[in-house]
């Protein structure tokens, strides 16, 4: 174990990854200079053909991804910020995510993009959305979003050794986040969410950025005396249904958190599933705590106000009566 | 442009192949035609589900293309793309069943007309989304550049098609980074039901001008397509970098079987016009029969032979698909990731 | 009234407010010959200044629309099929949806965008997805979904007169179908569902295409003595959450039915909803019927497999027990 | 294009304004530079949130530009935007309140400087999308081409955006239906931290030249700017259509302030690349304030009065945005639909 910033752990998985296959390679605008860190030092490593700085044009990039993997490579494709991904929606959507059913399985498309989403910055509006519900909305695409250092390195690491298009997305608020991360080889596989921290009033179901949010939350409620389970997702799609069905059975109580606008966002699909699958066991309303429907406001106030919090996650909490269960 | 600007365009016929070549081309041609001309029959009968866009009239630039391509070179195609898979090697069987929504077609009957693709062939797929090859083609052609392996990638589009920006992009990369992609424009004139030079600023070809060589070509003259062809392979394979090619040519049918119902009386081109490139000094197929007979390639003989033969794999290919299962129905569970459940 | 198929009170919501206000225009590729019907005889009427065809270009006919605005315009942009609003993405996710808010509301936006949606006629993966999930995440964008010929008539005109961008989504499958249609003006309120029947033994929540599919799953219910209540929302965006909650407030179960991916999808916002806010309603497990998380295969009984049908809608709601209420 | 190249661009001296609008023209580039440079100190002092890239260096692009505009006239900006819309007539009290989040900001603190906008004056906004502003304009275009009023859209982009395929569409578009659209590039041979030329194909002006007529100026001479302006504003009134205009520039801060931080000893650029961009003889600016004394337009007197006066200006902005209310932070709900709540 060493600790290691959310950000390092990612470029670590870059490294070991190109490293182990020379069929990866990285794209993308500005990532010979390594903007965001996670990509430190490959082009000085791994040269030109490799690593490569593109031009802007989004909308070709994402098609390029997918026609390279003909030739054999795995594209790790850097899309800087999540509202990008708009930029570059065409061909992850009517393509990426639907060639391999519309070849009737003759192809693998072995792709992760890599982008940063989230707010907290005074961003604005188009450097500051969250873009994994329209991605989850799509079918054909795998999405992880780690929460800590040693996810974010075995997520990603899996991501590449995958055969399938996956979404990396980074937390743009958590690069700096310390944590520990295991040495040696380590993989994270997708679809097995994490108990953050195990609780037995109410679960708070949660993903990427909101997760150390949601363990704060669950900290101040414990001096309340409620003792908050957090499941850490780690990828939702796939998605760990069972985990979050488990959860509730032993709490009976659910909070969705997740940064993601509410409405057909990642909350709201998975209060769906509690609704359904995990109904028998509700004592009280499946809450949800994300962004209201609006776009991202540059002032910091403004900002905040429309954030995940871990006052609003206590509130919510509080709001369907969990309590500290008999010992 | 019309019939009398293209046909002052330059011919082929001075870089002429061989015999065998020449009799690969005229079969490959008459193999689209009449393998598009019994999809619009029995498109009538309904004998299909979905919606066919056919190649008839523009069969010389398919193959003029993909006479010069190896097996291990990739190509993208659009909406309108039997002729592309047919002509890169496709097995006419395997698209027909496709096409019926078979469980042996090319696809397993999950794509249909518009997305039959053979990537064990390089036909990197036919595409319902107009430009959407772009983006593909140029990043199999960086693939190839990066393994320097000599691979091109052709990447055919439309008229149409070259007004979304893709085309710009993938050409600029093409161009910044030297790689082997063909741009190979089929502009026959119409976008849908539209007068393309209606929606159209300028040239097409000064787009590419500034990008790379360019060639504009009577895209009727098999030859012709054939000749630019080669030279902006070798060009690709030495590693030179892209090309474009712009084959003038005309679209005979209407842009979708069927168009009768979506247009309701509505017109957007006249009888005369169409009837002006399906003369047989225009129509690529007859056009290229009458060559080969001046030339001495081909009697009546050999062309009938050839016609027969061709005849026979249209009436099996329809036989097999008309004959096959249906697509197996719960086949999209496990198609949409390798080795994951939907 | 008189009756009218679903496209031609379209076509006459068109024809209304154009000649309502001189600065409607409609545009879009191949609107001039009005290949879905809907825009027939506009370009005959109202000549070149006011339809314009376009040429293929997406990503910035959706851009140009906001564009337009400034000169005063309300621009119809005809999108033709609702995959295509992926490849215009950008400009509707990163400007039309946001720029309101960032401009601190000194703009009005008024652009209502036309896309046929949804499967059913063997159109593949690229002609026959719904989108309105990934529009209804981006806050800022009404979606109206008519289910039949009036409320496409009426929705539409009131789509036109908002100052607000609006997805106006057409069932393509049906087109054809007929439905009564009230004579002289007609304007229907945006969040205002409808209830398409009423029952008292189960809520069936559901929009545009599979409103007709409900309504026959609640016939053959009927004929099995349980009486669904279907509600029709009309709009997505904004959504009668009153009208959901008040009918599980009458039922106590609910099967939410639309034609979208599951996952991210309206149908699981709606659940979402029941799920927080209709909690004490419910008797028993919200269930959905919607497509599974697969792009739209091309052959019939492929396709058929993975679109809701009155068979799936019927076995939903069996499985969560409704039975005729005692008299 | 360096600076040796840069020189040799013609002048835009023949074509002189009076002496008032020249006096105006320094007025306002210098109002840039010094609102820029305060803001770059202020942003090291932490004094406001988010991000600013600044204008510094380009000041003679907007306001050569902007001088020919009317207040009717429509300008879309880019995530460098300061500029231009201080060019445009935005005022500097409210952007700063703006940049600072202040609930009088010019958007009430919800945009920021990326999304400085003015839509009163005809300042569609800075966009954080680079490309954002193509369509927006050639939208705005098609509005004025509808109504006939002669107004004109005046698209900025920088060398970067160029290789967006709407840059392409916008002018395909613009081109087809004689748009008053012009585009002006902002050629700074940057695009974030990549040297353009390493990721770009071929030469930005041939781009443009297939759809109209096009210009290269010395993007540091306010008069070269703004005399290619003129014919390019009164094509566009007289409804003949569209053109681009390339301004060969230099952006001399980093791309956005405490790029240090990102770049961690990275580097993309000399300082002697930047310092022969900043001599007296290149630096707009400068340059244009010796050719005010040369041409006997304005004696130090003149100068001091209106850098003083800009001076407080700046001051005054900086006191009033520091002074002002936070956002209101409940807005968003309300600003999200006209009349609706989000
Ligand atoms: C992104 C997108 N926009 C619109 C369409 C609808 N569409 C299908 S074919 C076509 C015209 C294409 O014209 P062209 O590229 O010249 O090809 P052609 O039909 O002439 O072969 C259009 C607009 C589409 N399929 N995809
Ligand atoms: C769609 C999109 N892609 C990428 C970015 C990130 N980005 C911001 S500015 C920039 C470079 C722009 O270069 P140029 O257009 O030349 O403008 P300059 O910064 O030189 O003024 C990039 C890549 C963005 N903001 N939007
Ligand atoms: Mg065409
Ligand atoms: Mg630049």
């Amino acid at each position: 174990m060493s600790r290691k910033r959310y950000i390092q752990a990612i470029n670590e998985a870059l490294f070991e990854e190109m490293e182990r296959d020379e069929n990866v390679i990285l794209i993308g605008e500005d990532v010979e200079l390594a903007i965001f860190g996670d990509a430190r030092g490959l082009y000085e490593r791994f040269g030109r053909n490799r690593i490569r700085n593109t031009p802007i044009c989004e909308a070709t990039l994402t098609g390029m991804a997918l026609g390279a993997t003909a030739a054999g490579y795995h594209v790790i494709l850097h899309m800087m910020f999540a509202n990008f991904v708009y930029t570059g929606f065409d061909a992850i959507a009517n393509q990426i995510a639907k060639m391999r059913l519309m070849t009737g399985g003759q192809i693998e498309i072995p792709i992760t993009f890599i982008a940063g989403y989230g707010g907290g910055g005074s961003n604005a509006a188009q450097h500051s959305d969250s873009a994994h519900p329209v991605l989850m909305n799509l079918g054909g695409i795998n999405v992880a979003m780690p929460s800590n250092s040693a996810d974010a390195k075995g997520l990603l690491k899996t991501a590449i050794r995958s055969r399938n298009p996956c979404f990396f997305l980074e937390a743009s608020a958590r690069g700096g986040q310390m944590g520990e991360v295991p040495d040696g080889e380590h993989l994270v596989p997708f679809g097995k969410a994490a108990i953050a921290r195990a609780g037995t009033d109410v679960s708070i179901v949660t993903v990427g950025s909101t997760v150390r949010t949601c363990l704060d939350a669950a900290q101040t409620l414990a001096e309340a005396g409620i003792e908050a389970e957090v499941i850490d997702l780690r990828t939702v799609v796939p998605l760990d249904e069972d985990a979050v069905l488990a959860s509730i059975a032993r709490t009976g109580r659910l909070v969705v958190v997740d940064e993601s606008r509410d409405r057909c966002g990642a909350g709201s699909y998975i209060a769906a599933i509690a609704a359904d699958k995990g109904f028998k066991s509700l004592k009280a309303p499946v809450k949800r705590v994300n962004i209201p429907n609006v776009a991202i406001p540059y002032a910091p106030g403004a900002e905040a106000e429309v954030l995940p919090s871990v006052e609003k996650i206590v509130a919510a909490v509080n709001q369907i009566g969990a309590r500290r269960r008999a010992a | 442009m019309n019939v009398a600007q293209a046909s002052k365009l330059q011919s082929g016929a001075e870089a002429m192949p061989d015999k065998g070549t020449c009799l690969n081309l005229y079969s490959r041609m008459l193999l689209i035609r009449r393998a598009e001309e019994c999809l619009a029959r029995l498109s009538q009968e309904g004998k299909f589900p979905g919606a066919v866009h056919l190649y008839i009239g523009q069969e010389a630039v398919a193959v003029g293309v993909c006479s010069t391509l190896e097996a291990r070179d990739w190509i993208t195609s659009t909406h309108r793309g039997h002729g592309h898979f047919l002509a890169k090697g496709g097995e006419l069987k395997s698209m027909y069943a496709e096409i019926w929504g078979r469980a042996d077609g090319i696809c397993r009957g999950m794509g249909g007309s518009m997305h039959v693709a053979d990537f064990s062939k390089g036909i990197l797929g036919a595409n319902g989304i107009v430009g959407g090859g772009f983006a593909i083609a140029t990043g199999a052609a960086f693939g190839a550049k990066l393994r320097a392996d000599g691979r091109v990638a052709v990447c055919f589009f439309g008229d149409g098609a070259a007004n979304q920006g893709v085309f710009m992009e993938s050409m600029n990369v093409s161009s910044a980074w030297e790689l082997p992609t063909i741009f190979v424009c089929e502009n026959n004139g119409l976008s849908e039901f539209t007068v393309s030079s209606t929606v159209t600023g300028g040239a097409l070809v000064d787009r590419a001008r500034a990008f790379m060589p360019t060639t504009i070509v009577d895209g009727n003259d098999v030859l012709a397509v054939r000749a630019a062809t080669e030279k902006a392979v070798a060009r690709a394979r030495s590693g030179k970098g892209p090309s474009y090619i712009e084959c003038i040519t005309y679209r005979i049918r209407g842009h979708l079987e069927a168009e009768e119902a979506f247009l309701a009386g509505g017109k957007y081109r006249t009888a005369p016009e169409i009837a002006a490139w399906q003369t047989p000094e225009r129509d690529p197929v007859s056009r290229f029969e009458s060559f080969l007979g001046r030339q001495g390639m081909a009697d009546a003989a050999v062309l009938s032979a050839i016609q027969q033969e061709v005849a026979d794999s249209v009436e099996k290919a329809v036989a097999h698909a008309e004959a096959g299962e249906p697509a197996d129905t719960k086949l999209a569970y496990s198609l949409m990731f390798a080795g994951q459940e939907a």
